[in-house]
C-alpha cells in the first residue's frame, strides 16, 4: 500500500508541469502550441491501454495530468477530449482514438440541462462534442450541434446553450455500464483538476502572504490570514489524497472505486470553491480586479464543479451506497 | 420601544413614495463612461429639484435636516420602487456621503459655500483617494506627498481603489504632509480638483468585470493650501470623521436592497427545479433552511441597524452595532449569492450584468467587494474586537 | 421608532440583575430565595394585563426578564410558569393566576415527543405541568403526570419521559387561535433566553481573553481569540435587536409579529449554540472542566433550542410567511 | 500508487481478526478507579500474551517492529471487532504511545531494560506531565521547577490535565532546571515514580463527566538524576521527539474509530424521525449531504493518513499531513457530533454515557476535547501556517 507517486509518475507530472509552464500563461486562452505538445506528449490517451491505441497507463496518470491542468488553471476542452478518446476506444473506433490521440479534434462538452436544452462548453474551435445525456454518453460531429453563445462566468471557457435535442448520427457511443464506466472516470478527472485548483489557490495566498506587508508585517504572520492559509492546505492536501486513493480504486476495478469517486468530488468541490474565494479575500483590493488572476481560480473552481454532475448529486449517490470495506 | 412611525414620518414616507413613482428614471443606467456619470448627475439634479438631495444634511447647508430614520424610510421605498440601479453605486455616492458630510464637519465657510451647493445640485462628481498600493488595510502608512510650496501642495505619488475618478470634478485626498511625524499625525485632508496639470488616471477592471476603479497618479500637482480641510497634518482625524460617517447610515441603503434581493432569490427558488432535477429548489430543505436563515439574517440586521439609528437619535452618538452591521451584512450579501449560484445550479456557468433582477452571477462575483472595500472583515473584526470589546492589540 | 430601552424597561433590567446577582450563583441549582424574589418582583405576571391580575407591563417586559434569566444562565421552571400564568389568565382562571404569580406553583413543561410520550422538564418540585401538545396549550395538576427521570444533558434542568399520554381535568386550556397566541409569545421568550446565553458568552470569552496570557500576550490580542470574540459579540447583538423587535410586533399585536418571532428565534438559536461552544474553545483547558462554567452554556442552550419548536421548525414557519412589510 | 496489501499484512489482518473475535473482552469497561486500572492492564496484558502488544515498536524493545500500515490494520480490525472501549481512551495509551516511544528514542540502556517491558506487559500505567495552569498552548513557558541536590532533582510546582495521574505508577515529567535559560533551553524531561513522597493528586472532573484528568502538585519530589532521559536541559527536544510520534500514528486508532461513528450516525438517520416530524430524517435534504460530507471527509481523512504512512514508509520522515490530518479530524470529529445532535433532535435532552453505540450526547461533550487537548487547533493552524507553509511569525 502506498499512496504516493511511483517515480516514473512523479515524472510525468515533472514533464506535465514543464509544457504548462512553457506553453501556458494563468489568464491566456489556450494556444495551439499548447494543444499540440498534449498530443505529442500522449496527453490524450494516456490512459487508455496500448491494445486500443493508448499510451498504456492508466487512469492515475490521466488523473495526475488532469490535476496539473487544474493546478495551472489551463482551459481549453482537456477533459471532454480525453473522455472522447475513451468513448471511442471502448465502442471500438481506433480510428477515431487515434485521431483524438493526435490532437485532430477539439471536444466540446455537450450537458443536458432540461428536456429540450443542452449547455456546450468550448464550442467555438471544437469538431467534435461530447454529449452526455439520459441516453449514455457518445461523440458527435460538431456540425451537428447548433448552439448560442453566451457570456460566459468563466471567460476563457465558452458556454453556449442549444435549442433543441443534439441530433445526428454519433460516431461513437456508449450507453448501460459502459457509459457509467465512462462517466466515473470523467467524475474522478473533474475531481482531480478542482484538486488542482485547490492547490494552486494555496500556493498563490501563501506567496502573498510572505510578500505583502501591512501593519510593519507580511501580512501572513497575521493569524486571520495565516489561520485561513492552514485551512485552505488542508483542504487541498486532503482532496488531493482522495483523489489518489479513488484513481487507484479505479485502476484496480475495486468494489468501491464509485464510493471513493464520490468522496473525492465532494471534498474536492468544496475544496477548490472555498479556496477559491478565500483567496480573492487573501489578496484584498488587487485580488479583486481582473487583471490579478485571482478571480480565474473563482471561476473556474465554478464551471468544474457544475461538470458531470453537481456536488449534490454525488452526495446523493455516495449516501446511497454501502459503506466502504 | 416602539416601531411606530410619527406622522411626520408617515407623510414623508408617503410623499416620497408618491415622489418615486412619478420621477424614477425608467433605466437601464448607462455602465460606464460620461454617459454614466450624465445619468447619476441628472438623477442628483431631479433629487435636488424635488427637494430629496441632502435628506439628513442640516438645513442651513441646503439639506432637509430630517433624522436618519427619515433616511432609512427614503432608502426602503426606493427599494420599494424597483429601480434601475443601485444607490451606493452612483458616482453620487462619495460626494452625498463623504465628501460633503466632512465639509459639513471640518470644512472652512468658504470650501462649504463652494462645494455643498454643487453637490447636492448634481452639478459635480467626487471621488476618494485614499488608498495606496502600499497603504490599504493599513491606510495610515500612506505615503502619497505633499510639500508646501508658497501658498500651495504639490502633490507625488500614486493612490487606487478609486472609484469614479475618471469622470470625477473634486477628490478627497490624503496625504503625507509630514513625514517625519508619527504615521498617524502628518496626514492631511485636500480637495484636489481633477482636472489639475500633472493628474494620470488609469481605469482598474474588476474580477466582475467593473472598470468603475481606477489608479491615479500625481506628477508635482499643486493644489492651494486653502484647499486643506480641517488642520494641516490633522487629516488623519478629519478622515475618521467621514469614516465614521460611512460607517453609518451610508450603508443603510446596501442593506434595504439585500432584504429585497433574498426576496427576490425566494421567488426564484420557487419556480427554478431544485439539485434534484425533480422538485422545485425551494423543496429543497437545504435550500430552504439556508433561505429562511438568509431571510431571518436580514431581518435581523434591519434591527440592529434601527437599534443604532435609535442610539444616535438619542445620544447623538453611534453604539457598538456600526461595525457590526458592516462586518455582518458584508458576509451575509456574500453568502446570499452564493447560495443563488447553489440554487441557479448550471445556470451559473452564464454570465449576467452586475445588477438586475433575476441577475445572480455577476452579483456573485461582485460581492467579493463587500468583505474587502472599506476596510477588510480582517480589520472590521479587529475593530469590533478591540474598539467594542476592548481587547488589547498585540 | 426607537429599539432601545425606555428608562422604565432599563429599571426593570437593573432590578432583575440585582435580584439574579444577589440569589443566584451560576452553575448552583434555582433557591427558594431566587423565587419567592421573582414572585415579590411580579415577574411571573409581568406581562399580563392588570385587568387580568397581571402587573400590566407587556411581552417585552416579559422577554427582558427571560433575557436576563438567560444571560445569568439560571435554571428552573420560569418559561414554563409565565407561560402558565398566560394560560390561566386568557382561560379566565384567575384564582390560578394569581396563585401562579404569587409563586405558589413551579410549573414544569411537557412536550410531545411522539404519540405516546412527553419529554418533561423541571418536574421535581413542580406542582404544575404546562401541557403543550397538537390540541394546544394546557395547565394540569403535576400529580397527573406520571415520568421516569433520565440523566439531563444539563445537570441544572431536570428532564423526565411520559410513558403514555397525559391526560386528567386541565386547570385551564387554551386551543385555537388562543393557544397559537400563547406559543407565539412562548416562542419570542424561548429566543429572549437565547439570547441572553449569547451574551453572556461574549462577557465570559472577552474576561478571559484579556486575562488570560500565553506567549506574553493576553491571548485575547490573538487575532484567533479576537475575531472569534467579534463574531460572537456581532451574533449576540444581531439577536438581541430582533429579539427586541420581535416582541415591539407582539405586544402592538402587527400583522408581522409571528414573521419576526420566528427570524428572532432562527437567529438566537444560532448565536446561543455557536457562541457556547466557542466559547469553550476560547477558555482552551479550563472550559472544558466542569468546575469551570462555560459548559452550562453549551447544555443550557441545547435545552433552550429545543423547547417550543426547534430552529427548523421555525425555518419552515418563516419561509412559508408572506415577506414582512 | 497501489492500495493492495502484501500478503504479509493479508495475513496479519486474518490473524488479527481471528484473535480478536475471540480474546475481546466483553465488558463494559469499569468507568473509573483501581477496576477500571486493572481492566485497562488487562487487556494489555493479554494483547501481550497473544503477541499484539507494541506493533510498531522495535523488536529489540520487545515490539513486533512491523510497520504503520500492519499497525492501521490493526486499529481498523480492532475497530471492526465492535470493542466496548477505544484504543485512545484506555489508561496504557501513554506508556504506549508517548513515554515507550520516548525512551525508546532517547532513553538509556538502563531506562530501556526497566520500563519498557513493565509496559508492554501491562504491568504499569504511565501518564503525562506536561501542561501547566500557566503554560498551555505556550507549553515552552512551563515553570515546574527541579533544582539538583546531590545525585537527586528536588521538583516543586505543578501540572494539570494529567490523564489517569491517579492510578498511575510512572510519569514522563516535563520540569525546569535551568530557568536563566532561554524558555525552550532549560527543560529537562524525566521519569516521575508517582508513589514518590510529596505528590499530592486532584481529579478534575470535565464538562463530559468524566474525571481522569488530574492536577498534579509537587512538594520537595526527590527524583534521582539517573531518571532524567535524554540530556539535562534538553528535554523540550526528547519532548518533541514524543510529540511528532503523538501526531502520527497515535491518532489512527481515533480517525478508524471516528468513521466507524459516521456509518452508526447514517444507520441511525435511517431509523429516526427527522425535523419534520414525518420522513425519516435520512430524507431531509440537509440532513442527508450533512451526512454524506461526513462520510466523504472521514473516508478522504483516512487517504490522508495512508499518504502520510506512505511517506514515513518510503523517507522514514512525516510529511506535512501530520498536523492537518490532527487539525481536520478533531474539527470533523466535532462537526459529526454536532450534527447528531441534530438528527436526534428532542432526545438531546438526555444524557448519555460518553461512549457506547447509539449514545451521542456524551460524545458530543467529550467532543469538545478535540480541539483543545494535546494543542488547541489555534495551535495547529500556527504549525501549518508556519512549519508546512513556510508563513512568518509576528
Amino acid at each position: 500500500m502506498d499512496l504516493l507517486p511511483t517515480s516514473e509518475q512523479d515524472e510525468i507530472v515533472s514533464t506535465v508541469r514543464a509544457v504548462l509552464a512553457d506553453r501556458h500563461q494563468l489568464g491566456e486562452p489556450l494556444g495551439d502550441e499548447l494543444w499540440s505538445a498534449a498530443a505529442e506528449q500522449g496527453w490524450f490517451l494516456i490512459g487508455l491501454p496500448e491494445s486500443a491505441g493508448g499510451v498504456g497507463y492508466s487512469i492515475i496518470e490521466e488523473s495526475l495530468v488532469m490535476r496539473e491542468l487544474g493546478t495551472a488553471c489551463a482551459p481549453g476542452p482537456f477533459l471532454a477530449t480525453v473522455l472522447a478518446a475513451h468513448v471511442a476506444a471502448l465502442a471500438g473506433n481506433a480510428e477515431l482514438t487515434a485521431a483524438i490521440g493526435a490532437g485532430s479534434h477539439r471536444v466540446a462538452l455537450a450537458e443536458r440541462l432540461d428536456p429540450e436544452r443542452f449547455a456546450v462548453q468550448d464550442l467555438p474551435g471544437a469538431s467534435l462534442v461530447l454529449v452526455v445525456d439520459e441516453a449514455g454518453i457518445r461523440v458527435v460531429d460538431a456540425a451537428h450541434v447548433s448552439a448560442s453563445a453566451v457570456d460566459s462566468i468563466d471567460e476563457l471557457v465558452p458556454v453556449a446553450y442549444t435549442d433543441g435535442a443534439i441530433t445526428g448520427e454519433p460516431l461513437a457511443a456508449l450507453s448501460g455500464d459502459d457509459a457509467i464506466d465512462v462517466l466515473l472516470d470523467g467524475a474522478l478527472l473533474v475531481a482531480a483538476g478542482l484538486a488542482g485548483l485547490a492547490e494552486a489557490t494555496v500556493t498563490q495566498s501563501v506567496a502573498y502572504g510572505k510578500d505583502r506587508e501591512q501593519f510593519g508585517q507580511p501580512i501572513g504572520a497575521f493569524q486571520a490570514v495565516k489561520h485561513r492559509c492552514a485551512d485552505m492546505a488542508t483542504r487541498a492536501e486532503i482532496a488531493s489524497c482522495q483523489v489518489a486513493y479513488a484513481a487507484i480504486t479505479r485502476r484496480d476495478r475495486r468494489d468501491d472505486a464509485a464510493f471513493h469517486v464520490d468522496a473525492a468530488r465532494i471534498v474536492a468541490t468544496r475544496a477548490a470553491i472555498d479556496n477559491s474565494q478565500i483567496n480573492v479575500q487573501n489578496h484584498g483590493g488587487i485580488g479583486f480586479t481582473w487583471e490579478h488572476t485571482a478571480h480565474r481560480f473563482v471561476t473556474r473552481a465554478r464551471v468544474w464543479s457544475l461538470r458531470l454532475g453537481s456536488s449534490a448529486s454525488h452526495q446523493s449517490s455516495l449516501l446511497a451506497r454501502s459503506a466502504a470495506d | 420601544m416602539n416601531l411606530d412611525f410619527t406622522p411626520d414620518e408617515d407623510a414623508f414616507r408617503e410623499e416620497a413614495r408618491t415622489w418615486l413613482a412619478e420621477h424614477l428614471p425608467a433605466g437601464p443606467r448607462p455602465p460606464e463612461g460620461d454617459e454614466m456619470r450624465a445619468f447619476d448627475l441628472a438623477w442628483q439634479r431631479t433629487l435636488y429639484d424635488g427637494g430629496w438631495a441632502g435628506i439628513n444634511w442640516p438645513v442651513e447647508f441646503g439639506g432637509r435636516g430630517l433624522t436618519d430614520i427619515q433616511q432609512m424610510i427614503w432608502y426602503e421605498e426606493f427599494a420599494r420602487a424597483e429601480p434601475p440601479f443601485t444607490l451606493n453605486n452612483s458616482c453620487t455616492f462619495v460626494g452625498n456621503n463623504h465628501g460633503g458630510p466632512t465639509l459639513i464637519v471640518s470644512g472652512s465657510d468658504e470650501q462649504k459655500a463652494f462645494h455643498l451647493p454643487k453637490i447636492l445640485r448634481g452639478d459635480v462628481v467626487w471621488c476618494q483617494g485614499f488608498s495606496e498600493p502600499g497603504a490599504g488595510s493599513d491606510l495610515a502608512s500612506l505615503s502619497c506627498r505633499a510639500e508646501i510650496d508658497g501658498d500651495e501642495l504639490v502633490v507625488n505619488g500614486q493612490k487606487i481603489w478609486t472609484s469614479y475618478a475618471h469622470v470625477a470634478d473634486f477628490q478627497e485626498l490624503l496625504v503625507r504632509t509630514d513625514p517625519s511625524a508619527p504615521k498617524h499625525k502628518g496626514i492631511s485632508w485636500v480637495i484636489c480638483d481633477m482636472r489639475t496639470p500633472g493628474i494620470e488616471i488609469r481605469e482598474i477592471t474588476t474580477m466582475s468585470h467593473v472598470n468603475d476603479f481606477c489608479e491615479v497618479f500625481y506628477d508635482d500637482v499643486r493644489i492651494p493650501l486653502t484647499n486643506v480641510v480641517g488642520q494641516i497634518n490633522d487629516g488623519w482625524r478629519t478622515a475618521m470623521s467621514t469614516l465614521s460617517f460611512e460607517r453609518g447610515t451610508a450603508f443603510m441603503a446596501d442593506q434595504v436592497e439585500l432584504a429585497a434581493v433574498v426576496e427576490r432569490l425566494i421567488d426564484e427558488a420557487r419556480t427554478r427545479t431544485g439539485p434534484d432535477g425533480r422538485r422545485a429548489a425551494i423543496a429543497d430543505d437545504e435550500i430552504a433552511r439556508r433561505l429562511a436563515t438568509a431571510r431571518a439574517e436580514v431581518t435581523a440586521l434591519r434591527a440592529m441597524t434601527i437599534a443604532g439609528i435609535s442610539r444616535v437619535l438619542r445620544t447623538g452618538v453611534p453604539g457598538p452595532e456600526g461595525s457590526m452591521v458592516r462586518l455582518f451584512h458584508g458576509e451575509l450579501h456574500q453568502r446570499v449569492y452564493q447560495l443563488a449560484l447553489d440554487i441557479i445550479g448550471a445556470d451559473a456557468l452564464r454570465l449576467t450584468s452586475i445588477d438586475g433582477h433575476g441577475n445572480w452571477t455577476g452579483p456573485y462575483l461582485q460581492s467579493f467587494a463587500y468583505t474587502i472595500g472599506g476596510g477588510t472583515t480582517d480589520i472590521q473584526r479587529n475593530i469590533v474586537g478591540e474598539r467594542v470589546l476592548g481587547l488589547p492589540r498585540v
